[in-house]
């Protein structure tokens, strides 16, 4: 069995409404020093391991987790986790 | 240093023709040299590729919206501005219009159908009036596509996802399914507003001197050519355009705001930045006052570094306003938008010169006559045939349904898509907001009263596209007739239309034909209902793989219910009541 | 009475709830802007629906941090009743003025429509004019309104008789225990996600809602009678 | 310039719709070998350095950027970033 971590950000040029309105409140409440926040999604997957598993992920990214029209991700596989 | 050394020069875009890959035919481009008596440079190719665009320019569809019938003793504003507007007395009036987003959600169906809802919006409260009513008009394909299926799914969030968020009731509308709009769907979105007369604003950049002003959020490289991506077929290539992504959250306080704004005598005039975002509304507004605008670009909040002149104005972020307020009074202004969280920025003047005259890091970096953008643009008379499937259609002899068992087909046709409930998306519309919703989604029409007063508003949206199909004539006058049975049945006296005219590519005659045919079975309708066409919009090239939609204009009408009391519902009351079939 | 409607950019049952009680109720009732930071002079605190700074990173996450939210907090402190509905209860609940939180509905979907009610505490300030176990229909419209909290919280809600409203026969969101609505220990504090202010005016066809002001309004006249006599 | 990266997750007990229905529909497509699924927030955020860096995260994961009722936060301040 593996962990898998998905890591998925809003591409650079697309508006992130929801960081913007963050931002904009930390302000208010004086944290001045925070310059920008952008907002994504963090998925935890447990999958177990297969012959082709990164194309695999890569599959499931591309078709279900993230949106590729206005989403990167990125991800890592880690170790083994018992379960 | 401007950034704009990087782009093709002058000579460039002429013998590479730059031009065409942006839109413009080698005729337009000649055209547009003659008026400037120049080569255009790239950000003014720009200007001139999207505001000469069918969505902007309507140059193929003038001709046929020109045959409208546009007047009526209760038309207070007609076609031209944000939305039209009838009187609804007492001093009170309605503004409505209809929109599609079809080729922003055939790419990214929640965002595309979200900024389509906000659009719309937009144009509503840009004319003073209040939101308080939404409906809309959807066409998927096969839902056993996977593809389908999860763009119905994603254009309905989408459409909730806005409209509840920004608090205005989405009471109404209409979807059917049908292979023809598997890559094609179409997504029509209507806004309905309240205006006393008084408050009536118009889109005009009046007076010398005047100050131009920036509201709303920050201009992104977002929807860059949106408007030429919505005049084309749709192609691989044309998915790469930025996708904007909507922020209702945003929009509620601009909308507060300019309504605040709209009662303060130091404005001159509003419009809202839709599609070709600062072109057209800066060249539309000074076009439509007679006059011109200078522009210094450094001064447009940007949310993107290193953004050049073409790309700032040809930007389609959301949520953006530009407004002309009296010299002088730029701080009371400024100071509306400060108590909702927003910032006003001067970004201009109103000039005499009738040009669009834009500034970047000291130099002048465009600079072209408002006319030629905007009222001036090209109009073609496309030619227009006679489908062959049409005479086919017509010489066939009437179909005769062979009912044998009555239950079997009852269910078979209840269970079909576009009959059965559509409660599965309705629910997902916050359609009570306001608390002014009397008739919900699920009977004819959607009834909304007017609070303080015993008037309500019945809405609804039509179209039966196979209709259409089979004769345009005929089937556009059933979609405007269907819509004032649906304002009847509801107790309302029918007022005026809007409509939203999807079709295929109008380059071909027989689509060509098609849209003049529907316009012209749409107009006997109105003229014998009395019920003007006060705005619309227009969505062509609605095609993939050379496979064109079914004709689908889209109805959307609002009628006048005089007393609440005389609101009827659909539904069956009790047991025992007659049943009656009216008409033919 | 004099109720205060808090207004937060991107609450849009302000309105609505500023009507139940001026039309509905017959009381008097002004909209406080989020950058206020006082509600002396009112006898009853209303935070409206909608979604407060468009319900971003998390709903009632960001308005909490409002300069109202402190004069709220006295407000529930001093006894005055507090009504949070939809949105308002959401912000209740990240103030901590309420325990618990709220997930996505179960089938991650914006649910609008009219639902059963069942009124499981008459006993409180916002219900004496409700009966026991009485059944009502009340219109939600959330996508955030599946209630959570863990185990010990739940029994003590249970215990001290705080859960006010369940959902009846179906539970649209998923909600723990078909919560719908619950006091604080106190007992002047309500959040609930259903809008009883959708249900005030006959006219739209269903005034169920409309006991929950009288309450509120009932239960200020006795005080007041008790106090001035 | 600091750049840090907030992971948000759901609290195990805690019940995961979204995660539930990703996990079904994966497995819908034929992706069995999927245990599980649970979805959270990846916010990145630019701060300006100051001497009680951490602090002052903790304080904003605590106060807004989670809801520790229902979550759990982690986060990584990583290098200066040019700004
Ligand atoms: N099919 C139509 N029927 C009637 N009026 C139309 C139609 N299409 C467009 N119009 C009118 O033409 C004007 C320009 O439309 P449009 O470019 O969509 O406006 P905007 O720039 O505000 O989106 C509007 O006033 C609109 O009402």
């Amino acid at each position: 069995m593996k962990k898998v971590k998905v890591f998925i950000t809003l591409k650079e040029s697309v508006l992130d409404p929801q960081g913007q309105a963050v931002k904009e409140s930390l302000h208010n409440m004086d944290y001045k020093n925070v310059n920008d926040v952008r907002i994504g999604k963090y998925i935890e997957l447990e999958i177990e391991d297969s012959a082709n598993l990164h194309q695999q992920i890569e599959e499931l990214c591309d078709k279900m987790l993230a949106n590729t029209v206005i989403e990167n991700y990125r991800y890592e596989v880690l170790e083994e986790v018992q379960s | 240093m401007p950034l704009t050394h990087l782009e093709p020069s002058p000579e460039q875009i002429e013998q590479d023709k730059v031009y065409r890959k942006m839109g413009l035919s080698e005729k337009e481009y000649e055209n547009v040299k003659n008026i400037l008596g120049r080569r255009p440079n790239y950000t003014e190719t720009g200007l001139f590729s999207v505001m000469w665009s069918e969505h902007c320019s309507y140059k193929t569809s003038k001709p046929v919206l020109k045959t409208f019938p546009t007047k009526g003793k209760q038309v207070l504003q007609g076609p031209g501005e944000g939305a039209g507007i009838v009187d609804i007395g007492d001093g009170q009036a309605v503004a409505f219009k209809i929109e599609s987003h079809n080729h922003p959600s055939a790419v990214e169906p929640y965002q595309g159908a979200a900024t389509g809802v906000g659009g719309i919006i937009r144009d509503v409260f840009s004319m003073g009036a209040r939101p308080i009513a939404m409906l809309n008009s959807l066409r998927f394909g096969d839902p056993s596509i996977p593809r389908v299926k999860y763009l119905f799914e994603q254009i309905v969030a989408g459409i909730a996802g806005y409209g509840n968020c920004i608090g205005i009731p989405t009471v109404g509308g209409e979807i059917a399914f049908d292979p023809c709009y598997n890559e094609n769907p179409l997504v029509n979105a209507m806004c309905v507003g309240l205006i006393n007369h008084e408050d009536i604003q118009v889109g005009q950049a009046r007076g010398l001197g005047n100050t131009v002003m920036y509201v709303g959020a920050t201009t992104g490289r977002d929807g860059i050519h949106g408007a030429t991506f919505a005049s084309e077929e749709l192609t691989e290539d044309a998915e790469r355009s930025a996708v904007q992504v909507g922020d209702p959250f945003m929009e509620k306080l601009l909308l507060e705001a300019c309504l605040e704004l709209i009662k303060h005598d130091a404005l001159v005039g509003i419009q809202d930045m839709g599609a070709a975002g600062l072109v057209s509304s800066s060249s539309e507004m000074a076009s439509k006052a007679g006059m011109g605008i200078h522009m210094n670009l450094d001064d447009i909040p940007q949310r993107e570094t290193n953004m050049t002149p073409y790309e700032m104005m040809l930007s389609e972020s959301q949520e953006r306003m530009l407004i002309v307020v009296k010299k002088g009074r730029e701080d009371e202004i400024t100071a509306i938008f400060e108590k909702w969280g927003l910032h006003a920025v001067t970004v201009g003047e109103v000039i005499e010169e009738k040009v669009l005259r834009l500034e970047h890091k000291g130099e002048i970096v465009a600079e072209v006559p408002v006319d030629a953008l905007a009222e001036d643009a090209p109009v073609y008379h496309m030619p227009s045939e006679e489908p062959a499937k049409y005479r086919e259609n017509q010489s066939m002899a009437p179909w005769k349904p062979q009912v044998e068992n009555i239950e079997e087909t009852l269910t078979q046709l209840v269970s079909m898509p576009t009959i059965a409930s559509k409660e599965w998306v309705y629910r997902q519309y916050d359609h009570m907001v306001q608390t002014n919703t009397v008739v919900a989604p699920g009977s004819d029409a959607a009834v909304v009263r007017i609070r303080g007063t015993r008037k309500a508003l019945a809405m609804t949206t039509d179209c039966n596209a196979k209709y259409l199909s089979l004769d345009p004539l005929v089937g556009g006058q059933i979609a405007v007739s269907e819509a004032a049975r649906n304002i009847v049945c509801s107790g309302g006296l029918p007022l005026a239309i809007t409509d939203c005219l999807n079709f295929g590519n109008p380059e071909k005659p027989e689509v060509f034909w098609e849209i003049e045919q529907a316009a012209k079975g749409m107009s006997d309708a109105c003229l014998s209902l009395n019920t003007p066409v006060i705005s619309g919009n227009v969505s062509l090239y609605n095609e993939t793989n050379k496979h064109a939609i079914d004709p689908t204009p889209v109805v959307g009408m609002v009628g006048l219910i005089k007393d609440i009391d005389h609101v009827t519902t659909s539904e069956f009351k009790q047991a025992g009541d007659a049943i009656y079939v009216i008409g033919k | 009475m004099k109720a205060a409607v808090i207004v937060f950019p991107g609450s849009n049952c302000d309105q609505d709830m500023f009507y139940a009680i001026k039309e509905g109720l017959g009381e008097e009732v002004e909209y406080v802007w989020h950058t206020e930071t006082s509600l002396d002079g009112f006898d009853a605190v209303l935070i409206p629906g909608g979604f407060s700074y468009g319900d971003y990173l998390r709903s009632g996450a960001i308005a909490r941090f409002a300069n109202i939210m402190p004069a709220v907090i006295q407000a529930a402190k001093e006894g005055k009743p507090v009504l949070g509905v939809c949105n308002g209860f959401q912000i209740l609940l990240e103030a901590g003025l309420l325990p618990g939180a709220m997930l996505r509905n179960r089938d991650l979907k914006f649910i609008c429509e009219t639902v059963p009610l069942k009124v499981v505490n008459p006993n409180t300030q916002f219900t004496s004019e409700y009966k026991q176990d009485e059944i009502i229909q009340i219109p939600i419209a959330h996508g955030e309104g599946n209630y959570y909290c863990n185990e010990e919280t739940l029994a003590e809600l249970k215990a001290n008789n705080q859960i006010v409203f369940t959902y009846d026969s179906q539970n649209p969101n998923g909600s723990l225990a078909d919560i719908a609505g619950i006091v604080n220990k106190e007992g002047n504090v309500l959040g609930m996600m259903p809008h009883p202010e959708r249900a005030a005016d006959l006219v739209l066809g269903n005034d169920d809602g409309l006991k929950l002001f009288q309450s509120i309004l009932k239960h200020w006249r006795d005080y007041h009678a008790a106090y001035t006599s």
